[in-house]
């Protein structure tokens, strides 16, 4: 009996003891990828991991990793489950992980609170807390290229660029009812009062994602001049497949930079074409640094990509530009530690320092890829320049110019979110910029 | 050999209601115990205690929950997610509404709410039998994940929809909050679990456990014996949810630290509902089982590729786990359909008559 | 398990149930009771009574309507005519629950035990009524609601000790025989301390032996406990024995009613027994 | 005052000012309704022959579909695909049939309800682990289903027909009455209806249980490849249909869990109301209310008619 209760328990800490072992204390830059290759958005999930790992294994194929040490993603799978979210921290962090990308707001918003304490610093690049992109408050978080809210008000300067101006338009919302979708509703009706248009708002419940057709009626009913999605995972498709069906103009519906990959709109067809979405990574492989990737890395058969013609993907793109600025804030942090293998801390602190300048663009080969990005003590979202893309019924086509955030109008109302969500919490760690 | 009763008489009826009569099952309780407030603490890593106590914990008693209502008093419900949802919520603005007050009061006070809502939903139990009834709870899991979103107030209009959990002290050592250690929030949940635990096989064993076994027995016999339906169902809804509540608390202040709807979603009712069918319907123990078994498998096959050192991709893997999860789940309902406490009794009983195999 | 039989014969004789009734007066009255299902008239104009202290037949071929009776008698169905007053209370519309608490118990003609529960928990669940100890007190180990469940079970063991169970008490009822079964059940019936025990069928389906046993245990628990009992039996012979008066039924009426040798010298009891085309 | 205006004036308002519109809301209402009693038409099949609450009915029309989409991409022409994918369906129920059913007869329905679940995750993993997890187009104009929309001026405005959902309401008619014809004139139709009123009468009479189960699920099967075509081309193939999936559970409280009739009819009533609900009332609630409004449509209906739409008053016995 006893023999047996005993043998259980060191079973059970012998898997947990297993964890530690494995954490290797060889010199590598340990980078976990919490991936979702499963679950109802796998189909979103599958491509950032692989355009995340498969930019660090061309670095480390290339150029033997990043200042002389291998990169080396773990890929821990989430499911897009903020539990399993967890789990993958908690089974990650003690290898000396040096940043975490969580892939999800819900997994994001569980791992803020806890990047202080494990001095691990969280890149939610283009989701997440939009407040997190103020530094002084959030000195762990960064939000590289930009935020939600930035993204927001890019596509409404847009609109206003169009035929006429914003003023006086009706501007439908649809989102899908979560954090995700509620975020920038705060920004929209802010910008609406100074701006001057009117907001309509269709959610759409989680479970009914592909069961739309009330919102869209309720479109044909309201009649807006321009619809913006909030969409995720198989929304987008039933989305745009329903404006095509109540023939809402396809070219004044805009999805924000989830609502805008190939997967999305791959089973709408030709139906789709002229529907818009925000990106912040150029699509396509017309990079030195994507050919590089296919060299060292898709054709040697090193990928998880099942289709090297995916190679390039919306998605796929934006997974790589999520590795390239995780790299370039390793080198900058070895440049300001003076040392190559860094800790969370340093890593930190080179995200706080990154600037992927035009100039630096061109030196990794990814020119023109995307806006440049310079992140600061007070800034942890860069620039957040957005541009946007239309569908041709086949693929997507980059068909704007980079759109800048209106800076002046976000930037407060972010710093008022942000001490709001420090308000309640009197051990909240902020930092001071000079 | 080492398991066995002879010799032990018991001179009362008090004695012989304890709730392990023989003296080894109680010795294995207190080295369980030991071990979980002495040696795990002492030597298990974070992880260990983080991703595999703490939720396997937290899980059995969201397991016994429900195992009260469906195992105990025979009503199947698909809203446990919901109802564990009621409970953080609940404790959540608590917490913001009565700072000063002691967390743990706090988190066991928000199985009030849950027990509160739980009665509500389990109204048309009086009419509604079997799998209709399973709609209906289903009807509540949908309702509340609803609420959790639109109503504002609940999360107190966060921009992120999500409710965080702030940090709280008790006598000087932080419990929740992202500095608490793992350990200090093991040893709360522990503590919570085992007392819960304890006080849930009195009410099973006492008046009005009996009065909901009967009901799932056979409820019309149950009336006939001077039952009440309503009072009994009612009162059975209220105490698993009750626990649902407390367990949905403790998720997010104690595990978690912060939480969206989705982690109240009906997927996990469905694994409560796994936990309690596979652990044994009726048995406390088996709440237990069941849940170590669907929260610690994902995380042990998890752990086997790397172990024999094969290189599997993430994907593949957790497609594999769900293979070998939905697969195992029919394995064991075809073996043993009362569950792995039955296996536990079964060796037991073996072990009690041994060397002979009668 | 080994549980030490206390000491001393049980103070069986002592239990007479005190609900009012003069030993020998109207304990429950059925006047002019008709049930119908939709067309279908299951009961017709019925009228007796029961006395108490005594035992009490109703018979019938099957399909007579006895377990409707019953079944009205214990407030499971509610008659749509007529009224039935019992411990002299004209009794209204009512769920089964109140009929328990008002002292009627029952057995089933097909066993309805609680399958998953041990025999003494069943036996335990006969006395649901006389504990009220609340849910505060439920929750802990020890205190009132503990002391309570002792008490009760001193009350319990009685009765297994005097239906000569002890030997299963543990064993949950699911895996009994047939006649075992049957015996837990009266001693369900019995732990409610009922002032009118109801038995359906209790010796359906038993070998002699067994049929002896049990009709030894119903005149035990009538003369001993001072039970009064309406039973529903179908074997003759044994109910001429047990019952002091007998109601016979057929088709859902009262066609014979009186002491056994009357009725089984009513020429109707024999055409309704023997099937004299109507 | 405002609240009881927007409650119980201005929708009926809206209707009457805006016909076509209204029609157009009925029209959706309809065809939804027909897909969620496609569903439903699966559960009741099951239901009614093995007593099994089939949790995994959704999940089985995501891997219908999956494969129909999966063996095209292999390059199998469309029609074949089809014949392809059917054949799955069969091989599936034969495998249900063998390795689940028949090593549970005499269970307890709650353990059947578990080992369906346990069926769907198996499904889950292996569904993603041959076709992968992301979303793919439902081959519609390959099948030779129609795509494009009429316009139809009707009431002063236009109602949009979308061809394919014609298509898809022509298909479900036809689906239920070939079943109906199927189980009311030929023997195994009657075999069936024996089981479903008395397994030990049908065994007694020499019926094969094993056999009427395995057919039972390839009908169901059946239902499950047409609904994930149908579903599909409205949205795509994906996972995420399987959720869609749950609907049918309160379609089956409103017709009952054995009624065929019974669930078509359900099926509409949930279509029609929740459109209309949610157009017309659920901006007042802030939107998005289809998520839970049949289940509580459900629940309210059950609490007066406990025995569904068609099902009989049960009469308790003891």
């Amino acid at each position: 009996m006893f023999k047996k209760l005993i043998l259980g328990a060191t079973a059970m800490a012998m898997i947990g003891g297993m964890q530690i072992q494995t954490a290797s204390a060889e010199d590598v830059l340990y980078v976990p990828s919490l991936s979702y290759r499963t679950g109802p958005y796998a189909g979103n999930g599958t491509p950032i991991a692989n355009g995340f790992a498969d930019y660090m294994s061309m670095l480390n194929a290339r150029d033997g990793g990043i200042g002389g040490l291998k990169v080396v993603v773990e890929e821990c799978e989430t499911g897009y489950t903020a539990q399993k979210g967890v789990e993958c921290y908690e089974a990650t962090k003690g290898k000396g992980a040096l940043v975490y990308n969580p892939y999800s707001t819900g997994i994001t918003l569980q791992l803020i609170p806890k990047a202080p304490v494990d001095k691990i610093p969280v890149l939610s690049m283009g989701y997440g807390l939009s407040a997190s992109a103020v530094g002084e408050k959030f000195p762990w978080t960064f939000n590289y290229p930009a935020t939600y809210w930035s993204q927001m008000s890019s596509i409404l300067k847009f609109i206003d660029s169009q035929d006429g101006g914003i003023k006086g338009k009706k501007i439908g919302y649809i989102y899908l009812v979560s954090g995700y979708g509620k975020e920038p509703i705060p920004l929209l009706e802010n910008l609406a009062k100074t701006m001057g248009f009117e907001v309509v708002q269709f959610p759409v419940a989680g479970k009914e994602m592909q069961n739309q057709s009330s919102q869209w009626l309720n479109v044909r009913k309201e009649k807006p001049d321009w619809m913006i999605m909030w969409g995720f995972g198989a929304m987008n498709a039933t989305a745009v497949k329903e404006a095509a069906k109540i023939r809402f103009p396809m070219d004044r519906f805009i999805g924000n930079w989830w609502a805008g990959a190939n997967a999305d709109l791959d089973p709408v067809g030709k139906a789709g074409t002229g529907y818009r979405s925000a990106n912040v990574a150029a699509a396509g492989t017309d990079f030195p640094a994507l050919q590089d990737v296919i060299k060292h890395v898709v054709s040697q058969g090193k990928s998880q990509i099942d289709d090297p013609t995916k190679v390039g993907d919306v998605l796929y793109n934006r997974g790589l530009f999520n590795a390239v600025i995780v790299a370039e804030a390793i080198r900058t942090a070895q440049k300001i530690s003076g040392k190559a293998n860094i800790t969370g801390s340093d890593m930190r602190d080179g995200l706080e320092a990154i600037d992927l300048s035009a100039a630096r663009l061109k030196e990794i080969g990814l020119e023109g890829f995307t806006a440049p990005i310079k992140g600061s003590c007070k800034d942890h979202a860069g620039g957040g320049s957005i541009f946007l893309q239309q569908w041709d019924g086949e693929n997507w086509k980059r068909t704007s110019d980079l759109i800048a955030p209106m800076t002046d109008i976000v930037r407060p109302l972010l710093e008022a979110a942000a001490t709001k969500y420090v308000a309640d919490k009197p051990e909240w760690k902020t930092q001071t910029c000079k | 050999m080492f398991y066995r009763e002879a010799g032990q008489f018991k001179t009362s009826y008090k004695a012989d209601q304890a709730v392990f009569p023989i003296l080894q099952d109680r010795l294995a309780i207190a080295a369980f115990l030991a071990i979980a407030f002495i040696v795990i603490p002492y030597f298990g890593n974070d992880f260990f205690i983080n991703s595999m106590m703490i939720p396997f914990l937290i899980f059995s008693l969201a397991a016994i929950g429900l195992n009260i209502l469906t195992g105990y008093t025979g009503q199947i419900s698909l809203g446990t997610g919901a109802f564990m949802g009621v409970g953080a919520y609940a404790c959540y603005k608590m917490t913001s509404i009565f700072p000063d007050v002691n967390i743990i009061i706090l988190i066991i006070g928000s199985g009030f709410f849950s027990a509160i809502v739980g009665m509500i939903f389990g109204l048309p139990s009086l009419r509604i039998k079997g799998f209709y009834l399973v709609v209906t709870t289903l009807a509540a899991q949908f309702f509340l994940e609803w609420c959790f979103i639109t109503i504002g107030w609940l999360y107190n209009y966060n921009d992120s929809g999500a409710i965080e959990v702030p940090q709280r002290e008790m006598f000087g050592i932080i419990i929740t909050g992202a500095s608490a250690s793992p350990v200090t929030r093991y040893l709360v949940v522990l503590s919570i679990v085992v007392v819960m635990t304890w006080v849930a096989s009195n009410i099973i064993r006492g008046r009005i456990g009996r009065a909901w076994m009967m009901i799932r027995d056979m409820d019309i016999a149950a009336e006939l014996m001077g039952v009440r339906p309503l009072q009994a169902k009612i009162s059975a809804f209220a105490v698993s949810s009750f626990y649902a509540g407390v367990a949905g608390a403790m998720m997010v202040f104690l595990w978690l630290g912060a939480a969206e709807v989705e982690s109240f979603d009906v997927n996990h009712s469905f694994l409560i509902l796994f936990m309690v069918v596979l652990g044994g319907l009726g048995s406390l123990l088996g709440s237990f089982m069941g849940a170590a078994f669907i929260t610690l498998l994902p995380i042990i096959l998890g752990a086997i590729p790397g172990i024999l050192g094969v290189d599997i991709n993430a994907a593949t893997l957790e497609h594999v786990k769900f293979m070998i999860i939905g697969a195992l789940i029919i394995f064991f309902l075809i073996m043993e359909p009362h569950g792995l406490a039955r296996l536990w009794a079964i060796g037991k009983q073996k072990l009690r008559v041994w060397p002979f195999p009668y | 398990m080994n549980v030490a039989t206390p000491q001393g014969e049980a103070s069986l004789g002592a239990r007479i149930v005190d609900d009012g009734i003069e030993p020998g007066a109207e304990l429950l009255k059925v006047e002019n009771v008709s049930l119908s299902f939709g067309g279908v008239k299951a009961i017709q104009d019925i009228s007796f009574d029961v006395k108490k202290g005594e035992i009490r037949a109703i018979i019938g071929p099957n399909g007579a309507g006895k377990t409707s009776m019953l079944n009205v008698i214990n407030g499971f169905y509610h008659p749509q005519e007529g009224t039935i007053t019992f411990r002299g209370n004209v009794r209204t519309k009512m769920r089964p629950y109140m009929a328990a608490s008002q002292g009627i118990s029952r057995t089933f003609q097909n066993v309805a035990l609680f399958t998953g529960m041990s025999t003494l928990d069943n036996i335990m669940a006969g006395r649901q009524l006389k504990m009220h100890k609340n849910f505060f007190w439920q929750m802990w180990r020890y205190g009132p609601a503990f002391n309570e469940e002792v008490e009760h079970r001193l009350e319990v063991e009685k009765i297994i000790d005097f239906l000569e169970i002890q030997s299963i008490r543990k064993t949950p009822v699911g895996q009994l025989p047939y006649g075992l079964q049957k015996r837990v059940e009266l001693g369900r019936a019995l732990a409610a301390e009922p002032s009118l025990l109801l038995l359906d069928e209790p010796m359906a389906g038993m070998n002699l032996e067994e049929k002896e046993d049990m009709s030894r245990f119903i005149i035990d628990v009538n003369q001993q406990f001072g039970t009064t009992i309406a039973l529903i039996e179908h074997d003759m012979g044994v109910v001429m024995d047990l019952a002091d008066r007998v109601v016979v039924l057929d088709y859902g009426k009262k066609i014979a009613d009186g002491f056994p040798a009357e009725v089984q010298a009513s020429q109707e009891v024999i055409d309704a027994y023997l099937g004299v085309p109507h | 005052m405002d609240l009881l205006y927007n409650i119980f004036v201005d929708p009926f308002v809206q209707m009457a000012g805006t016909p076509d519109f209204f029609l157009q809301v009925l029209w959706e209402g309809f065809v939804t309704g027909t897909l969620y009693s496609l569903i439903a038409l699966g559960f009741v099949l099951i239901f009614k022959a093995s007593g099994v609450f089939n949790f995994a009915q959704g999940i089985m029309v995501v891997f219908a579909a999956l494969s129909l989409v999966g063996f095209h991409a292999l390059g199998v022409p469309a029609y074949l695909a089809l014949f392809l994918a059917l054949a799955v369906m069969a091989a599936l129920a034969w495998t249900v049939e063998r390795v689940i059913l028949r090593k549970l007869v005499n269970q307890p329905e709650i353990i059947l309800f578990m080992a369906t679940i346990g069926l769907s995750y198996f499904l889950i993993g292996l569904g993603e682990f041959i076709f992968g997890g992301e979303p793919k187009p439902m081959i519609t104009e390959e099948l030779g289903l129609p795509t494009g929309s009429t316009v139809v001026d009707v009431a002063g405005g236009i109602v949009i027909l979308q061809h394919i959902d014609i298509a898809a309401a022509l298909i479900a008619a036809v689906l239920v009455l070939g079943l109906a014809i199927f189980f009311s004139k030929t023997r195994i139709g009657r075999a069936l209806r024996a089981v479903a009123d008395d397994h030990q009468a049908a065994l007694s009479v020499g019926i094969s249980l094993n056999q009427i189960w395995a057919i039972v699920w390839f009908a169901a099967g059946i239902v499950a490849l047409a609904t994930g075509i149908m579903w599909g081309a409205r949205s795509d193939v994906s996972f995420a249909l399987q959720i869609v999936a749950l609907k049918a559970l309160p379609v089956l409280i409103l017709g009952g869990f054995t009624s065929v009739p019974g669930a078509i009819i359900g099926g509409l009533i949930i279509g029609f109301g929740e459109k209309i609900f949610e157009v017309y009332w659920g901006g007042l609630l802030g939107g998005g209310v289809e998520g839970w409004f049949a289940y509580v449509l459900a629940l309210i209906f059950l609490l007066f008619r406990p025995q569904g739409l068609f099902g009989e008053k049960i009469i308790e016995r003891v």
